[in-house]
């Protein structure tokens, strides 16, 4: 049995890296996947959480989380194809029509 | 049988929505025939009634349609009754009325607006059918106005014509206006009624009257007085009665059927129903025998100096209308209604010759008029009444004796009806009515009655007095203009009613002829109150001889001197002078209103609006007190206050913002997600660090 | 821990069995189709090698084996050779909870004949079936090829579209037997009869996703010939291109493997009880039915348009197989 | 416990390099591939954390499907390389890096100060924990409204990406065709 610090600590790793994924990188599908990588990292800390009481309730918050983001990357990659139509490129920084 | 009474209702509504629904479509041989079919048919079932009625020995049946209005303990159901007097009246409304559609199919050949015509006629068929056969005083109030509407409707048929191009609608709207006169009487009557008994189904009504009548004292005699008012408007009796000569604005198959044999029978028929209130009011039974009487003489002395061929026939209704109302106000309700009947036939067919003769005038006028531009003859509709002379001005006619056969026939029949000629029907049913006012006169010691009994002669006199100078106006002599020469007989459609109507004109006093009283044994059935009494040779005798000398001087004064031509002066304006134009000005009752009723009316109004209203309340109140201290007030305020104060204030404000906006929010905005998704993390960084420190 | 060892090492030795004996089906399936389209075509076929060709996939493997491996310049080298490796291990993994026959004695021990039998193992078969268009995907692309990315990508979208059917096609024998476990389901149909009698539209939509997942005619899209040369492997040569090969007949046998056990009753036949080998006749008999049918469709049906096959799986397979759920729920729940 | 542990301490490094990977690699397809191996371990630390449902629904919808339309959709438009570098937002990156070692740092202090002391050992868990049956059975009597507004939520996002997505037919056909 492996104490559940452990994966909190590897939860907050991957998150972390996850959150550097969408501060540093460009390409919009890459930001896309750093936010699947935090949801992940999430994921894990529920799982790991959900064993440590006994409780199956963190399971079903899994399930629902990847419901969630099955639905935002369906929506999020059907936007990334909208803007690669009239843009022709996927660079987050060249989309900033809404510069004050 | 008596469960197929609603089908009378049924068949004339489903012919009006057919032909509201698909007359655009429908051509006009299948708009009439559905018409004329819905009534025909309404009339198949109203002989089933009758025959029903026999079948039941006469005794009165009610079918409930449906509950139509339930409040608290107020129930008022639509209910349908068939007694002797609801059948004898869908009889006369049904029979008549098809004849008059079938009739106006002709008629109405080639009018723009045909269909809508055929339906107005059937929903007045509808609705009379309503008032006739409902069970209580509010379903004969709701025909009474369905009558009302579709009158209203019928005589301003032809809105865009007459006077100005509104003269017609004009006409309409004066029907409508002196007929709510009368209906607001009526209402008022139901409204006592209801009060009292708690209930306007007619058993309950006239039982409760019969029995307690007596204890309530004035009640019968006033709602026998404010029923006395709807069918003064309704049938046209002194004053209301204004509005029936300008009816003849409408289409003549509507002067026929609406203005001469159905709708104006309404009061009479009111009056009939409510019998036993009235012989507990001997007040109002004179009020209404000397109004009938008065309306009659009246009547008939303006019906001798008119030159419009429906003009006079108008005022003959009216003052046969006078006759039925005095009979019934006699107690001779029997005679009234018999009157009704007989008045019913001879007048329609009285009105629908006289359509004839102006349908075949316009034919001449228009023949004439192409004649003169060489041009084939066409055949102009009917509606078209472009000609230059007036077609109905019976002194532009003349000599239509040999040019309309048929129509000279069946109106000289109709005219000797009227005038009360042995043996025709005028004859048995306005005998009775005199019968009845010597009767109440000489037997019963009635002061009124005698006067009735005047009055009604001298009508009687004028009647055949004034049909005698019409016939020889209109068909003896020599043609008056060219259209007259023209005029041609009009097709089948037109003159097989006719021939149907004179045949009942000459055979209708058989409804009751003395010995038999058919029409009498009948109606006792739905009153005890339905009596009658016997003939009287002298009275019969007296006024055929008054009738006979009346006849023989019309014929003396207009026969042997015609009017040479259309712009001559009457014959009769050498020998009355100044009383023949008082005639032929209606008494000047139009004017008398226009100059009392009308003109306090306006200045009363005029005073509210301009005095009242415009000077006081808008210009001294509102824009002197109101809005000056509302103005000086604002000013204030806008001024000093808003502007100088608060207006800087926020100015000021503004401007702090736009900079602080300008120099520190906007370089904010850079566009880039990342740079946003950076904020977001500061705030969360943030966020925890203050968790972790608390 | 002597047990765990066991444990371990009887895992190992199946394993490697199986790998053994998927790898020789595949040589001799490859023979048998093309004995079967030749006797259909009424010609001979491979005779040359061997006692009736016998020896013919031996001769196809070392012809093979010895074929220069061509890599295009522009290819993503690294992507180009894992690429047929991520085709291979799935296709032979997913074998892994079929169980091939019932629990037999052996060596003094109860053996049960088949790797795993885990209680999730229709969805272990799901997911490493979804896992499976990865070496595909990668293969197209890393070709640096037009018409190895169109093969890539239309099998992308073709394996994801038939997923959905194919997973809702499963929930039908899971609904019946009440469980995930490939050896509970075979259990339950020991008790009722085979599954195809109560999910006949499940059996057939099963089979016909099945079809679409391992790219078999009629639904070979990604590899149409005509349309796009040989699809996803155009550039690939030598094992590597064998391995693709492999990959897709050995995915043909676990989806007739499949069905069989979900539909047919997988070991299950007369006399199993009492001789428990049996059942390895009767599965291996059961599989290769189904194999023969998916060779015999091949010969016979034409290709389907692209259109026509998203249509047909979404417009088609898919409200099916969602009518099939609705209606085996509804009868589970009134039917008790 | 030492078997669990040197099996967990590999399947982390693995998982977080190829966390690094993803973030690191140019090109999105590798970023990509690193990501679903990472997504693979995890998937096994849910079997060790007594979760296969998870575990196979994570394989499933994470790598067989989420994962594959990423890389269909780096495909389709051939983004897997951004064009040219910009030098936009240079001084973001150690900013964010700065960032996220707070982070860390922040997370770190909390599991080794709160958490640590404060749990017991991890509860043995019961038979059939973390089984479909368990789930089904959760999933469907306490989580049934928030399961059902899932299923609204997809057919909404199904509903959106159809728009998003859909060619404007007018305006496709209003463009001249170049042959007339």
């Amino acid at each position: 049995m492996i104490a559940t610090t452990y994966y909190l600590a590897l939860s907050a790793i991957l998150f972390s890296i996850g959150v550097v994924g969408v501060l540093v990188r460009r390409n919009a599908i890459v930001i896309f996947m750093a936010i699947e990588l935090m949801l992940n990292s999430a994921n894990l800390a529920f799982v790991a959480y959900a064993r440590q009481f006994g409780a199956l309730d963190g399971q079903i918050l899994v399930f629902f989380v990847m419901t969630v983001a099955a639905a935002e990357v369906a929506v999020g990659l059907a936007l990334i194809v909208a803007i690669f139509r009239s843009k022709a490129s996927i660079d987050v920084d060249e989309v900033n029509l809404l510069r004050g | 049988m008596f469960e197929l009474v609603p089908l009378i209702l049924a068949f004339p509504l489903a012919g009006l929505l057919i032909n509201a629904a698909f007359g655009r479509w429908l051509d006009e041989k299948r708009i009439g025939i559905v018409a004329s079919g819905a009534t025909a048919a309404a009339f198949v079932i109203a002989v089933l009634q009758m025959l029903a009625l026999s079948g039941n020995h006469f005794h009165a049946e009610t079918v409930l349609l449906a509950d139509w209005i339930t409040i608290g303990d107020m129930h008022l159901p639509w209910q349908m009754r068939v007694d002797t007097l609801s059948v004898t009246m869908m009889l006369l409304v049904t029979g008549v009325g098809a004849l008059i559609h079938i009739y106006a199919i002709g008629y109405m050949h080639g009018d723009p607006r045909f269909a809508r015509f055929f339906v107005f006629l059937n929903l007045f068929v509808t609705m009379m059918l309503v008032l006739v056969s409902g069970d209580n005083y509010l379903m004969l109030f709701v025909g009474w106005e369905g009558v009302g509407l579709c009158s209203y409707l019928l005589i301003g048929f032809w809105y865009d014509k007459g006077d100005d191009n509104v003269g017609n609608a004009r006409a309409g709207r004066k029907a409508f206006v002196v007929n709510r006169v009368g209906d607001l009487g009526f209402l008022i009557a139901m409204f006592l009624i209801f009060g009292a008994v708690g209930s306007l189904q007619f058993d309950d009504v006239l039982h409760f009257f019969e029995h307690h009548g007596a204890e309530v004292g004035g009640l019968a005699t006033a709602v026998t007085l404010l029923f006395l008012v709807g069918a003064a408007g309704k049938s046209a009796q002194i004053p209301l009665f204004v509005w029936l000569p300008d009816a003849m604005a409408g289409p003549t198959p509507v002067s026929a059927l609406i203005h001469a044999a159905t709708m104006v029978t309404a009061g009479i028929y009111m009056i009939a129903r409510s019998a036993p209130i009235f012989s507990l009011a001997p007040v109002s039974q004179m009020t209404v025998a000397l109004l009938g009487a008065g309306t009659a003489f009246m009547a008939g002395t303006i019906a001798v100096a008119q030159w419009d061929i429906k003009r006079v026939l108008a005022y003959s209704t009216i003052s046969q209308l006078g006759f039925m109302v005095a009979a019934v106000g006699l107690g001779g309700y029997v005679a009234g209604m018999f009157h009704l009947l007989t008045h019913a036939f001879f007048k329609a067919l009285l009105f629908l010759s006289a359509g004839s003769v102006i349908h075949g005038v316009e034919h001449g006028a228009a023949a004439s008029e192409s004649a003169a531009r060489g041009v084939a003859g066409e055949d102009y509709p009917s509606g078209a009444h472009h000609a230059h002379c007036d077609a109905q001005d019976m002194r532009n006619m003349g000599g239509l004796k040999d040019r309309m056969k048929l129509t000279f026939w069946v109106y000289l029949v109709g005219a000797v009806a009227l005038a009360g000629v042995f043996p025709l029907a005028g004859f048995w049913s306005k005998d009775e009515i005199l019968a009845d006012a010597w009767h109440v006169g000489m037997v019963e010691g009635h002061w009124h009655g005698v006067a009735v009994y005047i009055l009604l002669a001298l009508a009687a006199i004028f009647t055949a007095f004034y049909m005698t100078r019409q016939i020889v106006m209109v068909f003896f002599g020599q043609p008056r203009s060219s259209a007259a020469e023209h005029a041609t007989e009009n097709p089948p459609t037109m003159t097989t009613p006719l021939v149907i109507l004179a045949v009942l004109s000459v055979l209708g006093g058989a409804l009751n002829l003395p010995g038999l009283h058919t029409l009498r044994r009948w109606l006792e059935h739905t009153h005890h109150f339905f009596h009658g009494i016997d003939f009287n040779l002298s009275v019969a005798l007296s006024s055929t001889v008054l009738a006979l000398a009346a006849i023989w001087l019309g014929v003396r004064v207009y026969h042997r001197r015609p009017l040479e031509n259309a712009t001559a002066p009457d014959q009769l304006q050498g020998v009355l002078g100044s009383v023949f134009n008082f005639l032929h000005a209606k008494w000047y009752v139009d004017e008398l209103y226009a100059a009392t009723i009308l003109r306090l009316y306006e200045w009363q109004a005029r005073f509210l609006a301009f005095q009242v209203d415009w000077d006081f309340w808008h210009d001294f109140v509102h824009d002197r007190v109101i809005a000056a201290a509302f103005r000086s007030v604002a000013a204030a305020l806008s001024g000093p206050v808003d502007k100088g104060g608060i207006d800087r204030f926020f100015d000021g404000l503004a401007l702090l913002v736009r900079a602080f906006a300008v120099r520190i929010l906007r370089p904010l905005q850079t566009g880039y997600v990342r740079n946003y998704a950076l904020g977001v993390m500061l705030g969360v960084i943030a966020v925890l660090g203050m968790m972790l420190v608390n | 821990m002597s047990n765990v060892t066991g444990i371990v090492i009887e895992a190992l030795i199946k394993s490697a069995l199986l790998a053994f004996v998927l790898a020789t089906a595949f040589a001799y399936l490859t023979l048998a189709e093309r004995k079967i389209a030749a006797f259909m075509q009424v010609r001979k076929g491979p005779n040359r090698v061997g006692p009736w060709g016998l020896l013919q996939p031996a001769a196809d493997g070392i012809k093979l084996l010895f074929k220069e491996e061509l890599v295009p310049a522009g290819a993503d080298k690294v992507l180009f050779f894992l690429a047929p490796i991520l085709t291979m291990v799935p296709a032979m993994v997913i074998m892994a909870v079929v169980p091939i026959g019932p629990d037999v004695e052996l060596f003094g021990r109860v053996v049960r004949l088949g790797i795993s039998d885990l209680n999730v193992g229709l969805l272990y078969i799901l997911s490493v079936a979804s896992v499976a268009v990865y070496g595909i995907v990668l293969a197209g692309w890393s070709s640096a090829n037009k018409y190895s990315l169109m093969g890539g990508l239309r099998a992308s979208a073709q394996m994801i579209s038939y997923e959905i059917a194919l997973g809702l096609a499963i929930i039908g024998p899971i609904l019946l037997a009440g469980t995930m476990s490939l050896q509970g389901i075979i259990a339950a149909q020991q008790h009722a009869t085979w599954y195809v009698v109560w999910q006949p539209v499940g059996a057939l939509v099963f089979f016909l996703a099945g079809l679409a997942e391992v790219n078999r005619a009629p639904f070979d899209m990604p590899e149409a010939e005509q349309e796009l040369t040989a699809g996803y492997f155009t550039e690939y040569s030598g094992m590597k291109f064998s391995l693709f090969f492999m990959g897709e007949y050995i995915k043909m046998m676990a989806v007739s493997a499949i069905a069989a056990t979900l539909f047919f009753g997988g070991y299950l036949g007369p006399f199993v009880e009492q001789m428990p080998w049996l059942g390895i006749l009767y599965f291996s008999a059961k599989t290769a039915a189904f194999l023969f049918v998916m060779i015999w469709l091949r010969l016979t049906l034409p290709r389907l348009r692209y259109d026509q096959l998203m249509a047909f799986g979404w417009k088609v397979l898919l409200p099916l197989s969602l009518a099939n759920v609705v209606v085996t729920a509804t009868a589970i729940v009134l039917g008790g | 416990m030492t078997v669990e542990f040197v099996l967990f301490i590999a399947l982390g490094t693995i998982a977080v390099f190829a966390a690094l990977g993803m973030l690191l690699s140019s090109n999105a397809i590798y970023s990509a591939l690193f990501l679903v191996v990472n997504f693979a371990v995890v998937a096994a630390f849910y079997l060790l954390l007594g979760a296969p449902f998870i575990a196979m629904v994570q394989v499933t919808v994470y790598a067989g499907a989420i994962m594959v339309l990423f890389l269909f959709v780096i495909m389709l438009l051939g983004a897997e390389r951004l064009r040219q570098p910009t030098y936009r937002l240079r001084w973001q990156q150690p900013l964010a890096i700065v960032l996220v070692l707070a982070l860390l740092g922040f997370a770190g202090y909390v599991v080794a100060t709160q958490v640590t002391g404060a749990w017991p050992g991890p509860l043995e868990n019961a038979a059939g924990y973390g089984s479909p049956a368990a789930i089904g059975q959760l999933l469907f009597q306490e989580y049934l409204f928030p399961f059902e507004a899932t299923s609204l939520l997809l057919l909404t996002a199904m509903v959106g990406v159809v728009v998003l997505t859909a060619v404007d037919e007018r305006r496709r056909r209003r463009r001249p065709s170049k042959r007339s």
